[in-house]
């Protein structure tokens, strides 16, 4: 029997009804939520079946969305909370990063801040330099933050269940721009431990880390260099804190090349720390330079072409693993 | 001083453009022209068209996200606006930042703004600026009744009122915030008696009435002019379409709304129709005169998208430029 | 129903309580005893005893920077706080949160800040989740006067009222935040009038009368009770000492106030000698039970001193402890 | 003659003093900035010379302060803000990541957006996990956006010049603990450009590149080091954004090995931007794997002692450079 498609958006949906139907201590509150189901359409059908006691719909105030979750999460509830996108998480940052990261430390490690922060993230839809960001360099700066980026509709739907379920904040951050592809999810209950990388795909040749958007775009380019007898290797964190970084030097060890692909901008992302960690842990066996291939230091444009153009695609992967092999 | 027929008449011009200008572009939204999305105004023109008369030519705005209506009220250059919203290289960032972030520098206008709320602000600022250098002008910053939820807006009109800069804040209460009902945001659902908070005058008006609107911000204009501080004005108007282009094709995007509530609004508050009756009766106007503006209007926004599509798509490099200033440091 | 002798004559130890803690603490921060820093808040006793005389015993307290007063108020143990603020492993954090992260879970007392207005929101969503446990609870939420100008102070107050969820908002308006005047911070002086933006009631009490801030709680801690929603309590009172134990220790920390203010309210307004005036015209206190409970305080104080000062120092194991929840996933 | 010695913190102001009497676009706002001189003093005597309309005390209000900061600066001024603390930007991201930095750019290249952000950074002063913070990785992720951070009462002054000059908004990062510390600073005017580095010490055995309040440590633990025959070569970048990377590279391709230094946390810090583009341009003359020095990914104690263990302290240094020579 084939397994069930659903797309990337359903399956969020899916997994926060599955955890609400679960554990009654889970809510949603957010901007457009509720009665609308999402301005992106990621909670739709969640407020018919729990309805406005634990949907909240909320005014636009991203400090008192995340501050009210927090408050709520130290008197025992496990809020789920959306911020329509990452770029607006910036008006919040004090919420996330200096009351919600630090609340279990900084209260003796009494209340249990069990919270999960979800928003869209990435480019690709032309709505320009607020609208398209990625922001989980950031998140992953600070201790006492877990940030989960999964790019499949199975990833999503596991690794939200376990965020859910995690008794520490997740930033969980979902590529807009996969909201409507779809992939098998099967129709029984299951759960992504956060922190464990996938091998997406295997190869010997050079290993592609990558996520979000890049995800996608790199198992085509993997499957393009095929055809030319280059075989990669993609492993895809899914979270990107706690890094399973073991995962990551293993494939290395074994290809001796590394990539790092990732949607956000190049300077200081994410893809710096894999190459950190990756040259202390694998330096002997590295071949070559590690790349990175990310946006390069821009602001996003709207205008299609030039957004096409900044943003990485799936022949800029193709062209830095012929440079290197 | 009342308004002379002139004025009045050009007032009621500027509104039939920005109704052109915003059904042409949804329809060019349909047929997939627009990158991104874009936010139309229609049912609220009076407020963009009633505050901006109000201003003086040196005057500053700062904007939003819904703004094509105060960008042509205020004279910006039509053709460069439809450009950039359709994100062609003739646009006022050369299609780079699309319809949320309008502007005309030779018009005073400085910008829109993607987030919500974040002009305040700048409006506050600018007109600190303005404080500082004795330049006698006045910003008037716009924002919606969803952005009045934001704590900028608490933290710029305090700034404001204790500064006494020459802001007019003018918010635009179309009852909604993307799909979230005015009723279920705001706690208490005058929004002008928040200016009392900061010792401020504040004024609720009927945003489909043009004239209504515009008597408001000339007098907190002329307030602010003299060195009196900022004014807080509620213009309450609604939003005759869905939130965005984008979710207005997305089936069911607007459900979220009373059935029969857009008709009832679109049949008895469009400010438009309310002022080419309020015209009428005034003598200024009749059904002639009325079909011939409206040809003119829709003349405008035809030679505009004449403009627009025909422009060339942005070169590549201009991805790569305005990043930052030219180094000018030694 | 009225405050009976021993309500009273308990609450005038606990203020007393919280004047020998701060006093003494002040010392131990001059002999370098204390690390970093922390804020005191004499002059400020009455409204830490004040509000939470009004809370039942479920009901929870958030707190600021300023908070020894409103630990010590609510009852937490005051060795463990003392010796938290000097760092010790004794400490409700085990030294590693300080003055500003001062909490005891025994007691609902659910944490300081040492961000300015953040914890109003978090008070806030402590209410909304009593609503939706439908617990019966209450959750008081403490701030200053410059807290009040922050954004948060605006989204809190108006989702709280929006969600008639059952908070109190208790604004310590001790007329300066840091070295800032109130009336060169707040645009409109009348915090309390905030209230009206969210059509929540807001009040305005002397805070130096340990009886009026209790009053104006607890009608609203019933109110937040019965479901009716929050309130916004300002309480006026005054600093007597510097910003914070640091700043008090910088020559000319405190030149920002003017010549005599400070000895005008210690001699006018100081919350305990008026207390102590009133239980005296009460017939409820003499000079000889004023001594005796003077002393009784101040031996609390001693007590909890040697404890602190005899705790040990943290394990060095335990800076890495308590950043992550045990993992509990599968 | 000896050189004038002054503090930081008095390096501080003698800048902003310099540029206010230069040119009167420029003024000062900030929380406890004029009568008082600043929360940590680095103001003093600034609002006594220019007065109440050029130094402006403003209400808590970080979003207002660099909102307006941002209007007054596209309106033709030239506003300085200081936000006492960087723990504190997370008030106002927003103004800082999505308008202030692309505030240029999405205004069609008209205004010059010329402000500069300053905010005492790092730790060390027993101020615990809500002011100790350090966020430079954060800013240098920011297109739009130069960072700087400078570690001595020369550089402070000529760097701070410098930002007040530029046309571009800089965020201005000052290690709060170093603000007591004296140094040579000449009477004479002198602008440090943005985007420089400096080689603080030469040796040819070990480059190490740090700043903030790991310079100082670093230069002690090569007057440690040098006494056992070890000579380490100190690179203090002084700008992160835009990074003088070149200088950097040229050190390593002389001594083969570097270590990075920073205050922030490891994971995500800027360490990790420097070691992806050394690895990068000098594969080949490196012969050990570049290390980290940061703090450990924790929250930061109150406690002096637990402080004092997790944040780098020359000892660090002097046992990581033991480790690879
Ligand atoms: C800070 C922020 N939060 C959320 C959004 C998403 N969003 C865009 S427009 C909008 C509604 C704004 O409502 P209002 O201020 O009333 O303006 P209107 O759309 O009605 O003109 C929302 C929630 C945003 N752009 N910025
Ligand atoms: C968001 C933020 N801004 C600034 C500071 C620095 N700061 C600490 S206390 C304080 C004054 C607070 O005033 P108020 O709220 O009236 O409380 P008070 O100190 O008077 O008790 C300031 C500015 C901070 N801790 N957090
Ligand atoms: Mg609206
Ligand atoms: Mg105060």
């Amino acid at each position: 029997m084939p397994q069930r498609q659903i797309s990337y958006r359903e399956a969020v949906s899916e997994a926060i009804k599955e955890e609400m139907a679960r554990d009654d201590r889970v809510f949603l509150m957010g901007e457009d939520v509720g009665v609308l189901g999402g301005a992106f359409g990621s909670t739709k059908g969640i407020y018919d079946v729990f309805g406005g006691e634990r949907v909240l719909d909320t005014p636009i105030s991203e400090t008192a969305i995340v501050g009210y979750a927090l408050g709520a999460a130290m008197a025992g509830m496990r809020p789920i909370v959306e911020i329509m996108r990452v770029d607006w998480m910036t008006i919040c940052m004090d919420e996330i990063v200096n009351q919600t990261a630090k609340m279990r430390y900084l209260s003796g490690g009494h209340p249990e801040v069990a919270l999960v922060i979800r928003a869209t993230a990435e480019g690709g839809i032309g709505l320009g330099g607020q609208h398209s960001q990625s922001f989980e360099a950031w998140f992953a700066h600070v201790p006492g933050l877990k940030v989960v980026m999964p790019s499949t509709p199975y990833d999503v739907k596991g690794l939200l269940k376990a965020a859910i379920r995690d008794p520490n904040p997740v930033i969980f951050l979902e590529p807009g721009v996969l909201y409507g592809v779809s992939g098998p999810v099967p129709e029984e209950e299951y759960v992504i431990p956060l922190g464990e990388a996938e091998v997406k795909r295997e190869g010997k040749d050079v290993t592609i880390v990558a996520w979000g958007t890049l995800l996608p775009k790199t198992l085509n380019a993997a499957q393009t260099l095929a055809t030319d007898g280059v075989e990669v290797e993609v492993v895809d964190p899914r979270t990107l804190r706690p890094l399973d970084i073991a995962t990551i030097v293993d494939s290395v060890k074994k290809t001796g090349k590394l990539i790092v692909a990732h949607e956000a901008m190049k300077t200081c992302g994410m893809g710096a720390e894999i190459v950190a960690l990756v040259q202390e842990r694998a330096f002997d066996h590295l071949d070559a330079p590690i790349q990175r291939v990310a946006t390069p230091d821009v602001i996003i444009p709207v205008n299609r072409s030039l957004e096409r153009l900044v943003l990485p695609q799936e022949e800029t992967i193709v062209e830095t693993v012929r440079s290197i092999v | 001083m009342p308004l002379t027929k002139e004025a009045l008449l050009d007032m009621y011009r500027r509104m039939l453009t920005i109704r052109h200008f915003e059904e042409g572009l949804t329809e060019f939204s349909r047929q997939g022209l627009v990158p991104g999305t874009g936010h139309v105004s229609i049912g609220e023109e009076a407020v963009a068209v009633g505050s901006c008369s109000a201003l003086g030519d040196k005057d500053y705005i700062i904007s939003t996200h819904r703004a094509h209506g105060h960008l042509l009220a205020r004279g910006a250059d039509i053709n460069v606006i439809l450009a950039e919203v359709l994100g062609k290289a003739t646009g006022c960032t050369g299609g780079k930042g699309g319809s949320m972030h309008l502007s005309d520098f030779s018009r005073q206008i400085l910008g829109t703004n993607g987030i919500v709320g974040a002009g305040i602000n700048i409006a506050g600022g600018v007109a600190l600026a303005i404080k500082m250098r004795k330049t006698g002008q006045v910003c008037l910053g716009f924002f919606g009744d969803g952005a009045a939820n934001r704590g900028t807006f608490h933290e710029g009109l305090n700034l404001a009122a204790l500064w006494k800069v020459p802001t007019v804040f003018v918010c635009t209460n179309n009852q909604y915030g993307l799909s979230m009902p005015q009723c279920k945001a705001c706690a208490n659902l005058d929004i002008s008696a928040r200016a009392n908070s900061y010792g401020m005058p504040g004024y609720r008006v009927d945003g489909t009435d043009v004239m209504a609107v515009y008597e408001a911000v000339k007098s907190a204009v002329d307030r602010a002019r003299k060195g009196e501080g900022p004014s807080l004005i509620e213009a309450v108007s609604y939003r005759l379409r869905g939130h965005s282009m984008r979710m207005d094709q997305v089936p069911g995007g607007s459900d979220y709304r009373p059935k029969g509530e857009v008709e009832d609004w679109a049949a008895e508050k469009d400010p438009i129709r309310i002022f080419r009756q309020k015209l009428t009766e005034l003598g200024y106007l009749n059904d002639e005169a009325a079909e011939q503006i409206n040809a003119e209007c829709k003349k405008i926004f035809d030679a505009a998208a004449d403009f627009a599509l025909n422009s060339p798509e942005p070169e590549p490099e201009t991805a790569f430029t305005w990043i930052y200033a030219q180094e000018r440091v030694k």
